[in-house]
């Protein structure tokens, strides 16, 4: 079995940022994404119901080039205001041509 | 009924004695917790319903008796979140994001506290006029407009004013307020008669559970009260009042009855959690959540349950004399 | 009334307006999003609440008045498909499992349509039979075994039969409808009497609900029409009406009244969302869901739920002279 | 009617139907399966209903006459735990967790078992005390502290007695069943009346449903029967009927009617699985779940909703001669 | 603290084939697995509602040659048809012998 | 753009242990964390439903340091009697010393 090695890029940040989000992914160059609700704490405090505003986890396989755009994005656009966390690290995926 | 056995009666009803069994639930720290689907669905039904059964009324009501209080609704969404950002500014204690962000809230309405009143209402024997709930989704848009313009003329901002505009015209809210209304509207008062024993008979018990959820969230809120400041604790039961009172008075002078006039007064001086917060944080990022949530939450809708909808019926009644 | 007052009431019912709110709330790109649970809470309660009343209905029916139109219903549950299948290879438009994929989905029924249909009888003094739901029962399974059985004999497939069968017999909606049905049956009307509050009076008012979160589908599922072509708009629309007469004019010939025969023409010329879907899904994976989907939820169903309905119950009257 | 006509009436009720369909559902490996959020909607519904009810029923009760079966039903939570503990002990079959872990389920009380008993009463013409509800209150939390207080004296254990208390104390079946009753009290018969459709009428619906996932959950637990064992099998049918008679003699000797003695033993014979198994895992983490979730869900739910509440009827009328 | 250094092997795949992925997991050697519903999009559209199907995640800790069974096993039986995405990294695991 | 490679640790485990662990885990120094309903199989059998206890997923960023110290916090008090697993793997964060 032949595996291409790509980032996996995880963005953890305000529901209501979902939408928007997961349009600048597809503008950046992320062929699919796939979204969880969760729910958190961090610096912005605990963000677990609606009321509060809940979280969504958006998780994305992409090239390196790609994970570098999409990080270097969501911290000039939403770090300062929003509850935000992203990270990422290589994942081997198989039929991995498909997501570049 | 004398004040105070009306006040106790008040304090004594289903929903308000939720709301504190939530409270007390999430101070003796209770794993209850309702799942999220819970608290969409009840308010998905909840604003739907409202709307419904105000449309059906609507159906039925003249258009040179609705006239009159429609305008002078719209009107307080205008004069209102005015009100607030300047008393915000000129106590000078809120950056205009803020002042706006928390303007945006006090103008426009709080769905649960209009129903709190208008059954405080029935209750009483003082009903208010059946076309209420499309006043409710003429008040709620306006004011959230009026302080996004506000912050938005008056500086560059970081969010996007079309977002937000977006987010409150096609908001849930709205959505299901306006589309229940124009719905009952519609279908008339015989067309939605089969679908009666599900929105209305059982209203008042759905909301019974929300304000249950409601008095949970509330309580998480208080926590926020040290943050905030006791500036802001003032600001929660003194802007309410006078915008309550504010809105009674106009109400009686368009000619609405007393329990017409009431609840339109605590539509007023209610603080919106519903479309405002959504709205704002979308147009208003670098505004403060913390600042309008436990404001409007934590602060006005237990203050309107429990004393403001007792107070501005009562103000109806001595205008009305 | 005449037949456009008969249509204009049938597109002023709470229902269908909820489904056009649905589509508008869609279409605006609303942030109204029913959970997940909410609609499958919605969707359990609705099968099992038609699967008891029915059942109960059905304990005080005689057998000799439930035979003919029960033979008849599963006689067109294998007609059907067959039709569709044909119609789709001839017209050499859709290969074998998009064909046989299409046809079982228009061989077996929507229960929303079916409901919809019911409640329209009611509203317009021809209320179909109580028995009905016994009907939409035999009704939803026949047709997709048929379906499958045609692709499978045809050519070697890539997925499972007999995971496709399971599928269908224990899937969710069988379970619920037979279930509730025999549920109904065993309890009789005294015994589902306390229920009844719950299950029948709360109905039309979820239903309402249902139709509001089926809007929003359709919707989106429109966005795809361009993908599927001219050509399937058209099966999606001449088909139903064709499985539709065929309905009626059968439910007639077995001796139904204008309301049962006309509901049972609705039945048959609707095409399955819940059941379908997931049994093609196992069964025929090859095959684009996209066309399915497309054709039952966001043409038919709209279809059927504004215009077909009242066809249909016109085609039964005009058979009744 | 006879007792086997009776027996015949509750297995033919569609709460007990709706227990078999999801025990069928489960054994045909249906992909029917309710949202997590949907069981906890409806046990967050049932629990403060049931509370709501008792409290403004409670509201009208003599002191007098509440208290003895108040004080019996006190003392039967704290020697039921024990005579679990000890049969299991001496039995030799348990170790100290998992007799303690057992105990504290048998001595507490399944909420749905009292339902299910009050409504068998209703429909046979022997209902029970309107204060009941009250009662089950008082059952729920005692037997928890007692079968953990054996275990913490007994040995030095893993988990917290502290955080196990709390989680009894603060547990959502507490709260939403004290709180409704204490909401209940204090707005009083007509304070209700307003949320009465909502928590009244659409009760036994709500259980119905309810009954259709837990017939799912006990069919899951019947597939570990072979785990736990003949022994616990034995136990979980003969330590009810122990307990009911218990019961049910304890309520007609503190002077209750036919049919609240036998609903106090139904609720005296049940094994809780909402309460007790969270306090339990916290407290007595060693204790092996499986056993105490097989036998009060998979073992003595069962018997006690089909044939146990008969008999206990039986039991007290045999007693009133 | 000792670990032992496994594969996290991920699967997004429609909703509909989460029961029969877990069984086939567990024939391949997965020992325990963990199940997310999540919402996603990728070549074969939005898959976002139980209208459309949604998805599902499953996650399971395995050996790396159980890992490289599974993902040859999804790949063959499921990337025609389905909608489904598998990629793995290693992680550390404690008390990591339980899981091969 | 300028990364810190830090450790996501993820546990899961029985829901009943959510709160309990989320504040250990910020006792043992983790600045924020994210949170999944999931449900799982594992060698305590199945985890599905409320009844049954589902499970939860708890994902902290945090130093290698933290890291050693949750996973052996956790293998410690929780792996005896209750159903857990817990392991984590390197990943690049943006605004990383934020987390640490
Ligand atoms: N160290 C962390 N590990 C995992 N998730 C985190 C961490 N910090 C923050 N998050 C997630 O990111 C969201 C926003 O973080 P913050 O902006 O710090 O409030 C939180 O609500 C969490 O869901
Ligand atoms: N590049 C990607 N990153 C993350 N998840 C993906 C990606 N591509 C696809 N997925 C997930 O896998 C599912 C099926 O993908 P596909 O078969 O491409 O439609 C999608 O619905 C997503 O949940
Ligand atoms: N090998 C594994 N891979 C992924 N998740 C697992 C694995 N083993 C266990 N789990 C998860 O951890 C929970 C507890 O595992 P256990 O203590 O083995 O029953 C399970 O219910 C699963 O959610
Ligand atoms: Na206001
Ligand atoms: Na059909
Ligand atoms: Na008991």
């Amino acid at each position: 079995m032949s595996y291409v090695t790509l980032k996996l890029v995880t963005i953890v940040a305000e529901r209501i940022l979902a939408d928007r989000l997961s349009e600048e992914l597809r503008e950046l160059g992320a062929r699919g994404l796939t979204i969880t609700d969760v729910t958190g704490s961090g610096s912005r405090g605990v963000r677990a119901s609606e009321w509060e505003g809940a979280n969504v986890k958006i998780e994305s396989v992409v090239s390196p080039a790609v994970a570098e755009r999409i990080m270097a994005h969501v911290a000039e656009h939403y770090f300062q205001y929003y509850a935000v966390i992203v990270y990422a690290h290589p994942v081997d995926v198989v039929r991995g041509d498909k997501y570049v | 009924m004398q004040p105070l056995d009306i006040l106790l009666a008040n304090l004594l009803s289903p929903i308000v004695l939720a709301f504190v069994l939530g409270v007390i639930a999430s101070v003796v720290r209770s794993d209850l917790k309702f799942p999220e689907s819970l608290y969409t669905a009840l308010s998905i039904y909840l604003l739907f319903a409202i709307g419904l059964k105000g449309g059906a009324e609507l159906s039925q009501t003249p258009v040179r008796v609705f006239l009159g209080p429609a305008l002078v609704t719209v009107a307080l969404g205008i004069i209102t979140p005015i009100i607030a950002y300047n008393v915000l500014r000129r106590t000078k204690r809120m950056d205009r994001a803020n002042a706006a962000a928390l303007a945006a809230h006090y103008g426009s309405v709080s769905a649960v506290t209009f129903i709190a009143a208008q059954a405080f209402g029935t209750l009483n024997g003082e009903p208010a006029e059946g076309y209420m709930p499309a006043l409710v989704a003429l008040l709620e848009v306006p004011a959230i407009v009026v302080a996004l313009m506000i912050a938005f003329v008056r500086s560059k901002r970081a969010g996007s004013w079309q977002a937000a505009l977006h987010e409150v015209l096609a908001g849930k809210s709205v959505v299901l307020l306006l589309g229940g209304l124009v719905i009952g509207l519609l279908a008339g008062k015989d067309g939605i008669e089969p679908v009666e024993p599900f929105f209305v008979s059982g209203f008042k018990g759905a909301l019974t559970l929300f304000l249950l959820e409601m008095g949970m969230v509330a309580a998480r809120r208080l926590r926020d009260l040290r943050t905030v400041g006791l500036y802001l604790v003032a600001f929660g039961v003194l802007l309410p009042i006078v915008h309550g009172a504010l809105g009674v008075w106009a109400g009686t002078w368009a000619g609405m009855s007393i329990g017409g006039a009431a609840v339109l007064g605590a539509m007023v001086s209610s603080a919106s959690y519903i479309a405002a917060p959504a709205a704002v944080r979308i147009a208003l990022p670098e505004a403060n959540p913390t600042y309008y949530l436990t404001a409007s939450l934590g602060i006005t809708f237990p203050f309107n349950l429990t004393l403001g909808i007792p107070l501005y019926f009562a103000i109806a009644r001595w205008l009305a004399l």
